[in-house]
């Protein structure tokens, strides 16, 4: 008999286990590792290891609307054309003429002038899903000066080392979640409170940190922040 | 009267419940038959319904409940009897139990089966179904456990799965015996498999008989809170009608009632289909109508005190609801459920009716049309008259679609039910041994009593 | 509000699509798909537009003839949704369901694309050279007399325009037709008030007393009154005003009455001078004009209770300054204009003149004043008609063979016009009989000024600028093709103007000084203007009658009906689809009546009482049969109507126009006979008698109310104070 | 020394009950009556119980220790699960609230409670067990079994003893 | 860790709303609606359609009650059997109460719709699985159901239409519950202005479509716990405390017009009418 009685406490052993990993479980939304997305065929590629990390160029100075409107957007066609106009030394190079192909027109008549570049999709969200990109720029990049390439490499992988960008971050609702979780710094330079709003969504009450007063929050969690 | 011949040979007992799995009489396969065609026209009507969505049940706003619902508590309440048989009278020791309970406990399960099949059939986005299991997701969002829903779930699993355990474990000593007596051939592996080898050594018998003692006290109160919570989906919410204290037993009263009723039916259709003339014999059906009166009874009692108390309150809404249940358009539906649930019960307290078996058939059919009519009565009238006079609707009706699918649900448990009638014993060997040994030993000890007399 | 200094014409060509699909994507598919879809990209857009934040423009709704100020909301190049203009004076920022819909006209799947010539009973579509060319040439040799040119009520630059391509051939047939207008009220106010359109300042008055002007509904600028009734209604100096109404079908305006008084059809005249007579301050000639309308007398003949007239009179005493109303249920009769007259001498007497009814400014150029709609222009142009007098016909923004009376025949007499022209957005009733089509813009995606009837404060031009691209390449605005016209008779004189556009710019930059841009340069002055939307001016003020007399003050003693045709039909407007053009806008066929919360069909209101009588239960099909013809409808039991009065709502019934229109309800014009207004000439749309009859038939009435009716049953939902004492304008 | 089995089949309880006194009272050399005897019945029968002496029977402590698992297991997983970084208030209930969680620990309970007790009847009867080396259909039927362990010395005896009271039928493992 | 975190928070996890109440900080979204000034006139209701992306379900699915306005106008007369409705008809438009204490909240088995911190009760399409519980346990009856995929049915929204559908707002498709959302996408539009710029909303800064719309003016929209809020000072001179599902001036007869709805259900409703008043003198 104690044989079995043995077996008995092991699977009391394991069960208990189970249940203590199903409680955590609970706790913590399960985040998949990075994985690069598929490689979007695009009209012809963009280096934007060139731009971002050769030129230095800021991510905002083409993807202007990101600080203005929930959408990044796509920097229109004048932006590309605006610069390159004045850089000779590639104006020949095929992905240039390409570009100009949509600016002046093809000569085989099938792109007309001034064509905006049919770019594709690459981080594309459930329909559903409302990501504010103003919000987290103003947040991060304004109110905590993170250097523009890391807050926006957080989402969108290093793009430094990218041509076509690549979607490299999961980009799914836990994935968001373990970011909101975090408590980050909701005060200014100088812990100073960026004015008098509240950093307290329903249950995630503001810590504030011995030192300096400065004020941490969690990221919102009511649902209809991001679905509505 | 007795319950059982205590002069068959245990032979035989073996050879006729095993002749259950050879060769059925025709009806059988005709049963079989209808209930396919039957089950098929239900498929037909839901993947119908899935591709349109809901709207083709002619549910709306705000009845946005309807037939199925109604059916599903339905199913849920079959099962009860099932548990009551095998385990309630088990621990009473009640042995007249024995050659009916094995296909109570089958019904029980399938019944349970079905009605989870309602469920899906009832929710719009059937494809995202599992958003309400509560599973570590990536997402990392939970279901809702404070949902009355989720608490239904959570019972008919536990309710299900303990049955299935307890119907498997009750079988294992007649699988045994099918494993000895079959010839070669699927059957025989199956029954070898599923007996895990049993041999009635007594060490086997002994932990059996204490498993099979706590499984059954187990069992029933789970039964009871089973359909309490089904009560609670109606008992939590605030709704005129459902928000009444007394639902839960009589829920639990009607659940049993028309579990009693059902097995009525099915012990009738057995007994002939599988010649069991011998074993389910009249003396244990007129018990079971006797119970089943009892029961009648206590349930058209709870019924009274639900109405009693709703109309002896100020709750105006909810009296509102019961006018409404009694004159307005699903009058019909509810005096059909008063006549068919306290009225006719009441032929069962007729001797000559108690062993009557065409009577007992049609009467138990009536029971179950009562009980169904009741479920629908409870669900629909609090919506077309609840608290919000301008959302009113008395005309909803439910689609053919609606019908359809509630029709196809029959066909699914019978095609169940007599399936597994025909794979596995549907009386208990080893039980009626025990029944008829306990007759013969009793018979001995008065035999002796007399003698000592003399 | 946009920035200017941009010329938005080439901004909105620059403007790509974004996938509408994308808003589609519904909660099935959850899946990530990346480089599926194509991001939306711009080549060279304006600085302030952003993908994600929608651009506002003013613009002017043309949904009605209220001339409210729009503000549409613009994103990647759609406009989504209309908003009043908050600066604007008429409608301060509000717009109602009408105006709402107009963005389902724009949209509307149903419009016409393409110019259509007819072939037999099929339409061939043309190109627009074609068009003017047949055009051009089916007027060769016509002279003035021989065309006729119908319209709806027109203001602005397209009247000018209009007017400037009439005189070119001397023709003076231009029939300006409103089917819904009120028209006769106009010619009783230029009598007793001196002009036609006086202010009416609800918000001042502390007791409204209107016969059957549905003013919060459909009566001449709904949005500006309504939003006047709420400030009437927290009450002048602590008093909360008091509407009375009383007319024969409750209307909107009725349902929100605080007395509502159900007086027999065509009577309201008579009560007028009961009250004057009851009042018994009035003097002189109205006095002795009153003398015999005693209570008993009015009461007999209104059907209202003698002590009701007492409360009202003494209410009218009490509280100064009141305003009077005479609406569409007053002059609906052949003693319309008396009747108004009757009511109008109220405000007289009452003393609301320069009180309640005061003058108003006038538009300061007269050619762009408002031409207004009436029905007597539609009698002429039907006469004309019928003698065949008529080659070519063109008709613009009015429906007639769907809104003419049925006794007019007006269809039989248009097929007998040589050459039919319709500018048209739906291929409706008359764009059907018409042998060419010419696609229209809708109202926002076209240019326009547009002088409102009704001001609310000071003289106004609204101007109207499209707010997107053309949705179909091939729909040409008004102005426009009016332009194109005038070109083919003067084209040395309109050569200078590319197109409409260009004509406006230039026509309101003539006149900037006038305009109040003295001082700024074009260009600013030009965008400001589109900024604002609204051009408000300084415009020569006419003059109040202080006193009027009471001369040809005869009622007719109300008949007794005839037993053939013993009730009066009452067409009723509703404040959503009012004569029908716009029945094809789902939103309003499917937005309830809100007295019967119907949708999508027409019904006959019936008072139960009468319904008992004649063992009519609702949902009943009832044959509703007048002299002129016959329609089936189903029956609403109502209570707020006159017994002895049925009521069909107008704009349904539609058998073309498109699929939201077409076959949903029944047309009560059909039936309407022709009986005119004595003195003005006005259809009198009330004066249709009919019986009804049960056809056999029943249909489930398909309404937003429950089983329970409107019963509250006795639980506290919509609560009612009823008091005579209450300051509301002490709350917030 | 080598062991065999020998099966004998009797009609009725008295008998069987009667053989296994004897084989108590009687001193087998190989043979010990707690270990190598096996009685096997068609019908659960207390008397062989009482007859054989009782044996404790442990399934119900796994009945136990099952129940307050699921009790436990469910508490826990459902009153965390409930106080994630999502947690929302719904209807002005508390974010954990007890009734349902109660409702949900009960259910679980009888589950865990279920579960464990069918896994030590398994354990404790052990099943699935393999097939003894002598077995008769005829016990599923109607028919006593006694299966014993010996010595091969000590065969002789025993079916003496069975056949003294009359053995319908004795088996006996083919000797080596 | 959860079970830490579990005992940690505790009290946090424990509290109930709004009857011992932390305090919506800083917003709670509330409404009040003048039925003195309400006309009936419906353009809230279609100001709502263009606003929500609604669908138009047609003759047949409006005659089977499937019809999917969110807000809806009313219409009472008066229950004495008089013959005429001489003081005219009541219009009330009913629109989803944003209930405090919810009924829907707690039975939706997926937690699909919760309560926000500003005190909405949200609706969350893409994780209803269509049980339509909150439906049946909703008193007001304000939620519809999606009964047919609307985006893909004839004339609901034809090509051309589809270009007016609102970007901010999800078209729902087959299969889940919707109701009137406060015009969320209103509202945290200009929460995120606010923030970027360091303030709360202020009042008139966000209008819902209804509101917007309204000719008389008769819904006004805003922060109840802004004391500058139009809203605010409306519910205070009414005397109507949201935590209460008694408000103590009933007690007595106080002549204030605001109450709600079927308060006594203690579902604390976050929408306040003023009552219809009626002259009597006339």
């Amino acid at each position: 008999m104690h044989r079995s009685l043995r077996f008995f406490v092991l699977m009391m052993g394991l069960f208990l286990v189970a249940s203590s990993y199903a409680t955590d479980a609970s706790q913590a939304a399960l985040t998949t590792d990075d994985s690069l997305g598929p490689l979007v065929e695009q009209p012809f590629e963009f280096p934007h290891n060139r731009h971002a990390n050769d030129m230095q160029i800021d991510c905002m100075y083409c993807h202007t609307y990101a600080r203005r409107s929930a959408v990044a957007g796509i920097p229109p066609l004048q932006k590309c054309i605006g610069c390159h106009q004045s850089i000779d030394s590639v104006r020949e190079t095929p992905r240039i003429k390409k570009l100009f192909e949509y600016w002046e027109g093809s000569e085989d008549g099938k792109i007309a002038a001034r064509t905006p570049v049919p770019w594709k999709k690459v981080h594309d969200l459930p329909d559903f899903v409302r990501f504010n990109h103003e919000r987290h720029i103003k947040r991060f990049i304004e109110q905590q000066n993170r250097p523009t390439q890391e807050a926006c490499g957080y989402c969108h992988g290093d793009v430094k080392d990218m041509t076509v960008a690549r979607r490299s971050k999961p980009l799914s609702m836990g994935w968001c979640a373990s970011c909101h979780e975090k408590d980050h710094p909701v005060t200014g330079e100088g812990g100073v409170a960026v004015g008098n709003q509240a950093y307290w969504y329903s249950f995630q009450k503001p810590v504030v940190e011995a030192a300096g007063g400065a004020v941490k929050a969690k990221g919102p969690n009511d649902c209809w922040q991001c679905h509505k | 009267m007795k319950d059982i011949r205590e002069d068959i040979a245990w032979v035989k007992i073996n050879q006729d419940v095993l002749k259950s799995l050879e060769n059925p009489r025709k009806l059988y396969w005709i049963i079989i038959f209808c209930a396919l065609a039957v089950f098929s026209v239900g498929v037909g009507c839901e993947v119908y319904q899935y591709r349109n969505g809901m709207g083709v049940a002619n549910l709306n706003n705000p009845n946005v409940w309807g037939l199925y619902i109604a059916t599903f508590i339905f199913w849920i309440g079959m099962s009860h009897s099932g548990t009551l048989l095998s385990a309630i009278l088990h621990l009473m020791h009640a042995d007249w139990r024995k050659p009916i309970y094995r296909f109570a406990e089958a019904m029980t399960t399938f019944s349970l089966m079905t009605a989870g099949l309602f469920v899906m059939v009832h929710i719009g986005r059937l494809w995202q179904f599992y958003y309400s299991l509560p599973y570590p997701n990536e997402r990392g969002v939970w279901p809702n456990f404070q949902s009355p829903l989720l608490w239904d779930a959570m019972a008919i699993f536990t309710y299900l799965s303990s049955s299935v355990l307890f119907l498997f474990v009750g079988m294992i000593p007649d699988l045994a015996i099918c494993r000895d007596n079959m010839k070669e051939g699927w059957r025989k592996k199956l029954y070898t498999l599923l007996s895990l080898g049993w041999e009635g050594t007594d060490r086997q018998w002994r932990n059996f008989r204490v498993t099979y003692l706590t499984i059954a006290c187990f069992l029933i109160p789970l039964a009871v809170s089973v359909h309490s919570i089904v009560a609670s989906d109606f008992g939590m919410s605030q709704q005129p009608g459902w928000h009444v204290t007394s639902f839960p037993p009589y829920f639990v009263a009607g659940a049993l009632y028309s579990g009693c009723a059902a097995i009525i039916t099915l012990f009738i259709i057995l007994r002939y289909v599988f010649k069991f003339e011998e074993y389910m014999t009249l003396p244990i059906l007129k018990k079971t109508v006797r119970l089943t009166f009892a029961i009648a009874m206590v349930w058209t009692y709870l019924n009274a005190v639900e109405f009693a108390s709703v109309w002896y309150s100020h709750d105006g809404a909810s009296k509102d609801v019961l006018i409404q249940k009694m004159t307005g358009p699903f009058a019909f539906a509810w005096w059909g459920m008063v006549f068919c649930g306290s009225v006719v019960p009441l032929v069962l307290a007729f001797k000559r009716f108690q062993t009557n078996i065409p009577v007992l058939l049609v009467v138990s059919l009536l029971l179950n049309l009562g009980m169904w009519l009741e479920r629908w009565m409870i669900v629909a009238p609090t919506f077309s008259h609840g608290y919000y006079p301008w959302t009113w609707d008395h005309d909803q009706w439910p689609s053919m679609i609606q019908w359809g699918i509630v029709f196809g649900s029959f066909g699914w448990f019978t095609l169940l039910f007599m399936v597994f009638c025909k794979v596995f014993p549907s009386v208990s060997m080893y039980e009626v041994k025990e029944m008829v040994y306990h007759r013969s030993l009793h018979l001995k000890k008065s035999e002796t009593a007399e003698q000592g007399a003399h | 509000m946009i920035d200017s200094g941009f010329d938005r014409r080439d901004f909105l060509k620059v403007l790509g699509w974004s996938g509408a699909a994308v808003a589609l994507s519904g909660c099935g598919n959850t899946s990530i798909e990346d480089g599926r879809e194509t991001v939306v990209s711009y080549s060279e857009p304006a600085d302030y537009v952003i993908p994600g934040i929608g651009v506002y423009y003013n613009s002017t709704c043309a949904q009605c003839d209220a001339g409210c100020n729009i503000n549409g909301r613009v994103r990647e190049g759609r406009v989504l949704k209309l908003e009043g203009n908050p600066d604007s004076t008429i409608n301060r920022g509000k717009i109602c369901g009408l105006g709402q819909a107009g963005v389902q006209h724009h949209y509307n799947p149903d419009r016409l694309r393409e110019p259509l010539l007819r072939k037999g009973d099929q339409g061939e579509t043309i190109s627009w050279e074609k068009a003017y060319g047949l055009i051009a040439e089916k007027l060769k040799g016509v002279d003035g007399e021989e065309m006729a040119f119908l319209t709806g009520g027109m203001s602005g630059h397209l009247k000018v325009l209009l007017g400037n391509y009439l005189a070119s051939f001397g023709c003076k047939n231009h029939f300006v037709y409103e089917a819904v207008s009120p028209a006769v009220v106009r010619a009783a106010n230029k009598k007793s008030y001196g002009m036609a359109m006086p202010r009416f300042s609800i918000n001042k008055a502390k007791v409204v007393l209107s016969f059957g002007a549905d003013f919060l509904g459909s009566w001449i600028s709904p949005v500006h009154f309504s939003q006047q009734y709420a400030q009437f209604r927290k009450g002048v100096d602590g008093q909360r005003g008091v509407l009375i109404q009383v007319e024969s079908k409750m209307t909107l305006t009725g349902a929100n009455a605080d007395r509502w008084l159900a007086i027999r059809p065509g009577t309201e005249g008579v009560l007028a001078l009961g009250i004057i007579n009851a009042l018994g301050t009035a003097t002189g000639e109205i006095a002795a004009a009153v003398k015999d309308y005693d209570r008993a007398r009015v009461s007999a003949e209104t059907g209202i209770a003698p002590g009701q007239i007492d409360k009202v009179a003494a209410l009218l005493k009490l509280r100064s300054p009141s305003l009077v109303l005479a609406g569409s249920a007053a002059e609906g009769y052949a003693h319309g204009s008396q009747n108004a007259a009757a009511i109008n001498l109220l405000n007289h007497v009452l003393g609301n003149m320069g009180k309640t009814v005061e003058v108003s400014e006038t538009i300061p150029f007269p050619q762009m004043a408002p031409s207004l709609g009436n029905t007597a222009a539609l009698k002429s142009l039907n006469d004309g008609l019928s003698a065949g007098k008529y080659k070519v016909l063109f008709s613009y923004a009015a429906n007639p063979v769907f809104t003419a009376p049925g006794a007019l025949k007006f269809k039989e007499g248009m097929a007998k016009a040589g050459f039919k022209v319709a500018f048209a957005h739906y291929l409706d009733e008359t764009a059907m009989q018409a042998d060419l089509v010419l696609p229209l813009d809708s109202a926002l995606e076209d240019w326009g000024t547009q002088v409102p009837e009704y001001l609310a404060t000071c003289a106004q031009i609204n101007v109207q600028q499209p707010l997107m691209e053309k949705l179909h390449a091939n729909t040409r605005g008004m102005g426009d093709i009016l332009l194109a016209l005038l070109k083919q008779r003067r084209a040395d004189e309109y050569k200078g103007y590319e197109d409409y556009y260009a004509y406006l710019r230039d026509a309101l930059l003539k006149n900037k000084s006038a305009l109040g841009g003295g001082k700024i340069d074009d260009d600013t002055f030009w965008n400001e203007t589109l900024t604002k939307g609204i051009i408000k001016l300084e415009g020569p003020v006419g003059s109040l009658a202080t006193k009027v007399g009471a001369a040809g003050l005869k009622l007719p003693v109300s008949d007794d009906g005839d037993d053939q045709y013993p009730l009066h039909l009452i067409p009723s407007v509703t404040a959503s689809l009012r004569d029908g053009r716009h029945a094809n806008q789902p939103w309003l066929q499917e937005s309830p009546d809100p007295l019967t919360t119907i949708v999508w069909d027409s019904w006959v209101e019936i008072h139960p009482k009468k319904a008992a009588e004649l063992h009519i239960v609702e949902g009943d099909i009832i044959e509703i049969a007048s002299r002129t013809g016959t329609i089936k409808a189903q029956a609403y039991l109502f209570p707020g109507i006159h017994p002895d009065a049925v009521s069909v709502p107008l704009g349904r019934g539609h058998d073309a126009m498109g699929r939201y229109a077409k076959g949903f309800g029944v047309n009560p014009f059909q039936i309407m006979d022709a009986v005119f207004d004595k003195e003005t000439g006005e259809l009198a749309m009330h004066e249709t008698r009919v019986k009804i009859t049960k056809t056999g038939q029943r249909v489930i009435v398909v309404k937003d109310e429950g089983a329970a009716g409107g019963k509250q049953m006795g639980k506290k939902i919509a609560v009612r104070l009823s008091t005579d004492d209450v300051d509301l304008s002490e709350e917030v | 020394m080598s062991q065999r089995h020998l099966l004998a089949l009797f009609s009725n309880f008295d008998e069987a009950e009667a053989v296994v006194k004897e084989l108590r009272s009687t001193q087998i050399q190989g043979f010990d009556v707690n270990d190598d005897l096996v009685v096997k019945s068609p019908i659960e029968h207390p008397e062989v119980e009482e007859f054989l002496g009782n044996k404790p029977v442990y399934v119900q402590w796994f009945t136990l220790g099952g129940a307050l698992m699921g009790g436990l297991l469910a508490f826990f997983l459902i009153s965390g699960s409930q106080a994630n970084f999502y947690a929302q208030m719904k209807g002005g209930k508390p974010i954990v609230p007890l009734p349902p969680n109660f409702v949900l620990t009960y259910e679980m309970f009888i589950l865990g409670g279920v579960f464990i007790t069918i896994l030590g009847f398994l354990i404790c009867a052990g099943l699935p067990a393999r097939r003894s080396p002598l077995y008769s259909g005829k016990v599923s039927e109607d028919q006593i079994g006694i299966l014993v362990k010996s010595d091969e010395g000590a065969a002789g005896t025993l079916k003496a003893i069975f056949t003294k009271h009359n053995a319908l039928e004795i088996q006996e493992e083919a000797g080596k | 860790m959860s079970v830490n975190n579990l005992l940690e928070n505790w009290a946090q996890f424990r509290h109930f709303h709004p009857v011992d109440d932390k305090p919506h900080d800083p917003y709670k979204w509330a409404m009040s609606i003048d039925l003195d000034a309400c006309t009936g006139c419906n353009a809230c209701s279609v100001a709502c359609y263009a606003e929500n992306n609604l669908p138009v379900v047609g003759k047949e699915k409006y005659q089977h009650g499937q019809s999917m306005h969110w807000m809806r106008i009313e219409r009472y007369w008066d229950e004495d059997g008089r013959e005429f409705p001489d003081q005219g008809a009541q219009f009330l438009p009913m629109m989803c109460q944003q209930c405090e204490a919810a009924p829907c909240e707690t039975v939706c088995p997926v937690a699909a719709t919760n309560h926000t911190a500003d005190g909405l009760n949200s609706q969350i399409y893409n994780r209803c699985i269509g049980s339509r519980y909150c439906s049946a346990n909703c008193p007001f009856k304000v939620r519809y159901f999606n009964w047919y995929d609307y985006p893909t049915t004839d004339n609901v929204w034809p090509a051309e239409m589809t270009q007016q559908l609102n970007p901010d707002v999800t078209v729902r498709g087959k299969g889940v519950m919707e109701k009137c959302t406060f015009c969320v996408q209103r509202l945290s539009a200009a929460k995120v202005t606010a923030k970027n710029e360091g303030r709360i909303v202020k009042d008139g800064e966000v209008q819902t479509a209804c509101q917007q719309s309204c000719p008389t003016g008769a819904i006004s929209f805003g922060n109840l716990v802004d004391p500058e809020s139009r809203v605010h000072k409306q519910w205070q001179t009414q005397q109507v405390e949201l935590d209460k599902d008694k408000q103590d001036k009933d007690e007595e007869d106080s002549g204030l017009r605001g109450y709600r709805i079927l308060e006594e259900l203690r579902a604390y409703p976050s929408v306040m009418y003023l009552e219809r008043v009626r002259e009597s003198a006339v």
